[in-house]
């Protein structure tokens, strides 16, 4: 079984896809549940999962909190569980292990991308969050700043959220821009790709050059942002893998054969791409994945 | 008005009551005595406020002015529970019950039987059905209230009003939409409550009730106290005289039904299941066909066949010797057809639209949306019938809502007259329609049929049948039982028809 | 004694009934008693919340803040359980009393300055979870011992557990019956719901009704959420967005009228069951995509529906051929 | 911006001046936190300025309102408009991504949106069904349709003559700025110069009574369904066109309630009949103008819906009927609230469907 938040952004959409991939290439009998972005939902799934006698559950856990309840009951019904692309504050013994990039370096690596793109000099940024309260959000501001922690020459003027959406993304900037004026701002630093490319449009709409102009680091790595720093619209992205799925069914299928624990946490690489990758070729690969 | 009439102290004194609306002074300083045991006839032409002063005394309205002594005591009833409370029960003019509950619920909402804290619902239906048992309604009080016609809802309300005055009991208009015997079953219940010592306000259009139960009345016109008077002293014309502040015509017997034209419209085996029985039906140029029987007798069912309200399943109409479909009441205003139905206030009138668009409505439906009717236009067809009809309102901006009850009607009539219709039928065209724009209607329906329209007139009032009919058709149990033509057509022959077979 | 009124609540049943056999005829393992558990379980608290939501239906208006005020609920009390060191069942009663004010102060505004409660509870529903994200945007986890207890409080049969919420839920339900059809207060809500001026003339307490009928809606919101909080041990801002759909969705399915007037409470816990049947075979089926699910769930709900529009206008048109038959309404006035 | 020929009313300023009145509080507010809102510089060739924002931000929701207030002036309410967004959107770039021109994207997209209107419209006036359930329908389905459509993945499209309807510029002024006053512009027309306004209205405040009347209610239920999906349509492919790409998850996802709100907030009850179209653009252009402020005011994100809300609140309150009254009373001794004439009527007067 396998709990999936929604299909909220392309991103997930692409860990959907792959996941499914994966566990084809298996030859696994997976069973597909979509909490559309509740937890409640997930919960429901899993207890359903459990209900049904799964061999294996993966989720990816909408939130960190709230999971002991059903996890035990998992536990009780000796159904190992793998965590996707989030960890969550339950007692390590309830689940076996966790694939999970880490949202604060993600945001740390933008934060250092910038610090050494500026190299000292002066400059003004501005940050589009993802949807108020959700962990992203939380979690690649706090990296960002600490990236960008120590470095006075760089100053976030201004944080809106623009809820992950490129609609969002675009509305927010083009406020930002003329709340402060599009030449006084350096750099933008946005939660995710979506809303990056947005904010390109309002600033080409306002008359300024993306990527030159106002710098532009984002994360997640999805196609379009490949692209557009292919056309010089954008700097830098930190990837965030879809495939999340593949490590952890390696992880499963060793422990359901012969009981080897895994890790209890599987870092999955933050790679950051720049102009200096090929993105276009990067952009050919990953079209298809369902970003 | 400082002589007493009788000696008592009046059990409820209203004083200087006014209400003042946009446009329009409703009451101005009336005042209202009542005393106990005795029953005070509330009367007024249309729009005349006597509603209205009854909302005031009850606290559904707030009065902009005027003092209120019970028992010569100062009460300040702010809301219809207040008023409950201090003993004055009240039946509003139209029913006023919920259709979502039972006829048990109804009879008990807000002084329910309890039992540890819950409501005893079993005592409540054996209650309930013993109070009705005392109106002669043997019915199942667990049923829902809709499950039981207009009329069985009337004494319900009537029931719930009585069971809730201590002191006074209002009835605006009750008698509406009641049959005769059932009226006289009101006025037995009338009489008990009177002997009771409670005071009773009855308000009505009929002369006739207010002779035979009332002992005292008020007469409102404009909002005004024009005179308050012992009815043993007075005759049926002068309680007309002070309402109308004119003398009202006496009005010849003769029936003049003059020569009849071409038939207009025939109906052949017109029936649907579950609803009415087949029935057949000629209607020439310059004809009026009354349409009687009991309370669900099937009338306003009759009506809604022929104008397509409910779609017949059987059976043919024909226009000019034409067969022509009606399936809805479009088709049937395509034809020129019109219905002014019985109930305004849900198949009638538009609330909140002006009561100008009222007017129009049903014109400019049939032209259709594409051509819509010029301001002038529908100024001038306003106007005219505004003054033909004599509507009283403060301006034809106002919503149709806020008219009196006669008022509506006569816009609703207004709405049909304005289509130039060939066929007209009428649903109870004079129900609470005071008794000048009675005599008002009777004279224009029999002017329309001078003038050659045919008309299908539905009507629980014998006279007036007799009055203006042609031909009758007596209906019994949703089927035609008896068609009475020329001289036959007399109260009397109709209450037979109606009655004859009853024993069968 | 079956009557005619109570046939919205005979076809939920039915519905609910026949639902469940079909989806045990697909899938036999959702006749498992563990299915049973999960479904009281699971759906707990939008059964209570649902609850509120008949009574404000019932009354002939709606109450939108509900998702909200759940949320609020969850983050107050780890908020607070966090910062100092108050018993939860304080905790608790504060945060009921606040729900029920919130509610208080919504159908005050409904009712005193007339605006509709459409647009009222909407202003609540930004304004409890906009409180709600002021109150922390992240999601705080509540480690009480005393939350622990609570959530061990289960009876365990076959691997099913029967928890204490979906117990709290049945009860909730039940008061809300007795509440609904056995006191004055309830009666008020039909008699509201059957027409305001009329009721009003009636001499129903209209203001009381409605003031009582939102603090109803806004205290059971507060139950629903101290349960969710339970449920998942925690306080998140972005916790159950659009619950008041699945409650009135709920509410609809199990035969009350939007239009108020006409329904029944137990009517909506079989609404609830059927709600959580969907989902629970969709998870069996398990082969949905994201945006099958919610095709599916839009095409299920328009069925039901359905299906109930049909039983309705069967069984009203052989109630009318069966009136024509008896004798007419006069007939019955001696 | 047009005078009436049926039904008329007192004059059109005076049924807006509220709602201008407020717009008008609504932009000192912005004023306040941003002192340069009223800048307005061409620049890039287009007019570039806070103010052009609120107009051409506030486009998705003022389409919406058009076709919102005439629904709900017939005492329905649609919430499917976000959904139907999110499928027009996804079929015309799934059309101009299959390499077909931006009028049959446009022409696809609007038949998309009349297609759902109509199914809504068909489940109102002929099934019956109450249309906060009907529309409730389309509105948990439409999503997963317009998903199913793009695949689940924003649908990136450079089709120019597409973009330029959401991005574009004609004489320096955006492009959805001028569809929405256009067919704001064109449906009041329409409906004011013909008789569909008193039709509508008179279906709105009494159904039974309209039909009895000769009017074709079910057809006009329809139409106004389906002028709602063609609204909603529209506002779909603009937003579309903006970004470039149909997000088929996140277009005009919660729309439907902004659309509602701003047909309240231009005095229209939900209890049907009297609408004004023009007052629902205002509206709109009121519900932008607090967002607006939300954005410029550079508060930390939290306090987003506590603003807003507070805000609706105290426009909502300054606007009930009961305040109203009060004000009323002030300027000339008038009546006091009350009921009206007491309604008999089964239909119920507290709904909010
Ligand atoms: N809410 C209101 N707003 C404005 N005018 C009103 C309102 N209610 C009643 N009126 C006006 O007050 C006057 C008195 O109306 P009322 O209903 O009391 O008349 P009535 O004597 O009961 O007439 P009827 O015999 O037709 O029932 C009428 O002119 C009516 O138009
Ligand atoms: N919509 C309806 N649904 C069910 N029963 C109805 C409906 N309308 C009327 N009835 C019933 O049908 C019977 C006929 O009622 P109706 O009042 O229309 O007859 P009528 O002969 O026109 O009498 P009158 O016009 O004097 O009131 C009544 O007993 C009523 O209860
Ligand atoms: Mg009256
Ligand atoms: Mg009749």
């Amino acid at each position: 079984g396998f709990s999936q938040i929604g299909s909220e952004s392309g991103w997930r959409a692409a860990e959907t896809t792959v996941t499914k991939q994966e566990a084809e290439k298996r030859g696994i009998d997976l069973k597909f549940a979509d909490a559309q972005q509740k937890q409640e939902n997930q919960i429901k799934a899993i207890r359903s999962f459990i209900a049904q006698g799964v061999d294996a559950i993966l989720i990816a856990p909408v939130v960190a909190t709230g999971w002991d309840e059903v996890l035990e009951e998992a536990k009780d019904a000796e159904i190992p569980v793998v965590l996707l692309d989030r960890t969550v504050d339950a007692d390590e013994s309830l689940y076996l292990t966790a694939v999970t990039s880490d949202l604060v370096h993600e945001g740390e690596v933008a934060g250092q991308w910038l610090v050494d793109e500026m190299n000292g000099e002066d400059c003004r940024i501005v940050e589009l969050q993802g949807t108020t309260g959700s962990s992203p959000a939380i979690d690649r501001k706090t990296g960002f700043e600490q990236g960008i922690e120590g470095h006075d020459n760089l100053e976030i003027v201004r944080s809106q959220t623009g809820d992950f959406t490129r609609a969002q993304g675009k509305v927010v900037m083009e406020s930002f821009l003329k709340a402060e004026g599009g030449e006084n701002i350096c750099a933008l630093y946005a939660h995710n790709d979506d809303m990056a490319v947005g904010a390109i449009q309002a600033i080409k709409e306002a008359g300024l050059k993306p990527g030159e102009d106002i710098r532009i680091v984002a994360i997640d790595a999805v196609p379009d942002a490949h692209k557009a720093i292919a056309d010089g619209e954008m700097n830098a992205t930190i990837e965030l893998t879809p495939n999340m799925a593949g490590p952890a069914l390696d992880a499963l299928e060793a422990y359901l054969a012969d009981g080897t624990e895994p890790e209890k946490w599987i870092q999955t690489e933050s790679r950051l791409f720049t102009a200096d990758d090929d993105n276009m070729a990067i952009f050919n690969e990953k079209k298809d994945l369902g970003y | 008005m400082t002589d007493t009439l009788t000696p008592d102290a009046p059990v409820l004194h209203a004083r200087g009551i006014s209400k003042f609306f946009p446009g329009t002074i409703a009451l101005d300083d009336v005042e209202l005595r009542l005393m106990p045991g005795e029953v005070h006839a509330l009367l007024g032409e249309n729009g005349a406020g006597k509603s209205t002063l009854i909302k005031c005394l009850t606290g559904a309205y707030r009065r902009d002015a005027g003092t209120m002594l019970m028992d010569g005591q100062e009460i300040h009833p702010v809301s219809t529970a207040d008023s409950q409370r201090l003993g004055i029960g009240t039946v509003y003019q139209e029913v006023n019950l919920l259709p979502n509950l039972t006829v048990a619920e109804n009879l008990f909402l807000g002084r329910q039987p309890m039992r540890g804290g819950f409501i005893a619902r079993r005592r409540m239906n054996e209650e309930a059905r013993a109070v009705l048992a005392g109106y002669g309604l043997r019915i199942d009080p667990a049923e829902p209230l809709t499950a039981y016609s207009v009329a069985i809802q009337q004494v319900i309300a009537i029931a719930r009003a009585v069971e809730m005055s201590g002191k006074v009991l209002i009835l605006d208009e009750p008698t509406a939409s009641l049959d005769h015997d059932e009226v006289q079953l009101l006025f037995d219940v009338i009489r008990q409550v009177k002997a009771r010592g409670l005071a009773v306000v009855f308000i009505t259009h009929f002369l006739d009730q207010v002779f035979a139960i009332s002992d005292r009345a008020t007469v409102l016109r404009n909002g005004r106290v024009v005179g308050e008077c012992l009815l043993a002293e007075m005759t049926q014309r002068d309680v007309v005289t002070m309402m109308l502040g004119r003398q009202l015509e006496a009005r010849t017997k003769a029936r003049d039904v003059g020569p009849a034209g071409k038939t207009l419209v025939e109906i052949d085996d017109l029936g649907k299941r579950g609803m009415m029985a087949p029935f057949s039906l000629n209607i020439r140029e310059g004809e009026v066909v009354g349409l009687a029987g009991l309370l669900g007798s099937g009338r306003t069912e009759t009506a809604n066949l022929i104008f397509g309200v409910e779609p017949a399943d059987q059976g043919r109409i024909a226009l000019r010797g034409q067969d022509i479909s009606i399936k809805n009441p479009r088709d049937a205003v395509a034809h020129r057809f019109a219905l002014c139905p019985e109930d305004r206030k849900i198949d009638g009138i538009v609330g909140d639209l002006s009561v100008r668009d009222n007017i129009i409505l049903a014109l400019q439906a049939r032209q259709g949306w594409m051509r819509p009717i010029p301001r002038a236009k529908v100024e001038e067809i306003a106007q005219s019938y505004v003054r033909a009809l004599d509507i009283r309102l403060a301006s034809l901006d106002m919503p149709i809502r806020l008219l009196s009850g006669g008022n509506q009607q006569k816009a609703l009539l207004a709405r049909w007259l304005a289509t130039n219709p060939a066929f007209l039928i009428l649903d109870e065209p004079t129900r609470g329609i005071d008794v000048g724009a009675h005599a008002e209607i009777i004279a224009l329906i029999e002017q329309l049929r001078a003038d050659g329209m045919a008309l299908l007139v539905a009507s629980s009032e014998l006279e007036e049948l007799v009055a203006y009919s042609t031909r009758v058709v007596v209906l019994r149990d949703r089927q035609q039982v008896r068609e009475l033509t020329g001289d036959q057509i007399t109260p009397d022959n109709i209450i037979n028809a109606i009655a004859t077979e009853e024993v069968a | 004694m079956i009557r005619s009124t109570h046939l919205p609540l005979l076809i939920t049943l039915a519905t609910f009934v026949l639902a469940y056999a079909l989806c045990a005829s697909a899938y036999p393992a959702m006749l498992s008693l563990r299915v049973v558990a999960n479904l009281l379980t699971d759906n707990a608290f939008l059964g209570i919340a649902a609850v509120g939501m008949t009574f404000v239906i019932l009354s002939g208006g709606i109450d939108l803040s509900i998702g909200s005020v759940i949320a609020f609920t969850g983050v107050f009390l780890a908020v607070i359980l966090r910062e100092t060191s108050i018993h939860p069942l304080a905790a608790f009663a504060l945060v009921l009393l606040l729900t029920t004010a919130f509610g208080t102060a919504m159908g005050a505004t409904i009712h005193y300055l007339e605006m509709p409660p459409f647009i009222v509870t909407l202003a609540g529903m930004f304004l409890a979870r906009g409180a709600a994200y002021v109150l922390s945007t992240e999601s705080v986890p509540i480690t009480h011992e005393f939350y622990d207890t609570l959530q061990g409080l289960y009876w365990k049969i076959d691997g099913a557990r029967f928890r204490l919420i979906g117990g709290l839920m049945v009860l909730t339900f039940i008061v809300g019956a007795l509440v609904a059809h056995r006191t004055r207060f309830g009666q008020n809500v039909y008699a509201l719901g059957g027409g305001e001026q009329a009721a009003k003339l009636m001499g129903v307490p209209v203001a009381r009704t409605t003031i009582g009928i939102y603090a109803v809606s806004g205290g059971l919101a507060g139950l629903s959420g101290i349960v969710f909080s339970l449920y998942t041990s925690a306080g998140y801002s972005l916790a159950t967005v659009g619950v008041e759909l699945d409650a009135i969705a709920a509410v609809v399915i199990g035969g009350t009228l939007l239009t108020g007037g006409y329904g029944f409470v137990a009517g909506t816990f079989f609404g609830i069951l059927i709600m959580g049947l969907i989902q629970t075979y969709i998870v069996f089926d398990g082969t949905l995509s994201s945006w099958w699910t919610k095709i599916v769930i839009g095409s299920l709900l328009f069925a039901f529906i359905l299906l109930q529009k049909g039983l309705t206008w069967a069984a009203k048109k052989r109630a009318a051929q069966a009136r024509m038959r008896t004798a007419t309404g006069s007939a019955a006035l001696s | 911006m047009t005078s009436q020929t049926i039904g008329p009313r007192p004059s059109v300023l005076r049924r807006i001046l509220p709602q201008l009145v407020i717009l008008a509080v609504a932009l000192a507010l912005n004023v306040a936190v941003f002192p340069e809102f009223f800048q307005i510089d061409f620049r890039n060739g287009r007019l570039f300025g806070n103010l052009i924002d609120v107009l051409n931000r506030g486009a998705p929701v003022a389409l919406l309102c058009i076709g919102m207030t005439l629904v709900i002036a017939t005492k329905g309410i649609d919430l499917s408009v976000g959904a139907v967004m999110a499928i027009a959107g996804a079929v015309a770039a799934s059309v101009v991504v299959d390499g077909h021109g931006w009028g049959t994207a446009l022409l696809a997209a609007l038949a998309a949106g009349g297609l759902c209107g109509l199914w809504n419209g068909l489940l109102v006036a002929v099934l019956r069904i109450q249309p906060i359930v009907a529309t409730l329908v389309l509105m948990v389905a439409g999503r997963g349709i317009a998903q199913l459509v793009t695949e689940g993945k924003i649908l990136t499209f450079d089709n120019p003559g597409l973009i330029h309807l959401g991005a574009g510029t004609v004489a320096g002024v955006p492009t959805p700025i001028l569809i929405w006053l256009a067919l704001g512009a064109l449906v009041t027309f329409v409906v004011r110069k013909t008789a569909l306004g008193m039709l509508i209205e008179a279906i709105g405040i009494n159904e039974r009574s309209s039909r009895l009347a000769g009017i074709n209610s079910r057809v006009l239920l329809v139409c106004v369904y389906l002028v709602s999906g063609l609204c909603a349509a529209l506002a779909g492919v603009i937003v579309a066109a903006d970004i470039k790409g149909a997000d088929a998850n996140n277009a005009g996802l919660w729309l439907e309630l902004d659309a509602i709100l701003a047909v309240v907030i231009g005095g229209n009850s939900l209890l049907g009949g009297r609408f004004s179209i023009i007052a629902s653009l205002i509206g709109a252009l009121i519900i932008q103008s607090v967002n607006s402020v939300i954005l410029l005011s550079g508060l930390p994100p939290e306090f987003n819906l506590v603003i807003k809300a507070l805000l609706i609140l105290g426009i909502l309150v300054i606007q009930s009927p009961r305040i109203g009254n009060y004000i009323y009373l002030l300027k000339a001794s008038g009546p006091q609230p009350e009921p009206d004439a007491p309604a008999s009527s089964p239909t119920k007067e507290e709904t909010a469907r």
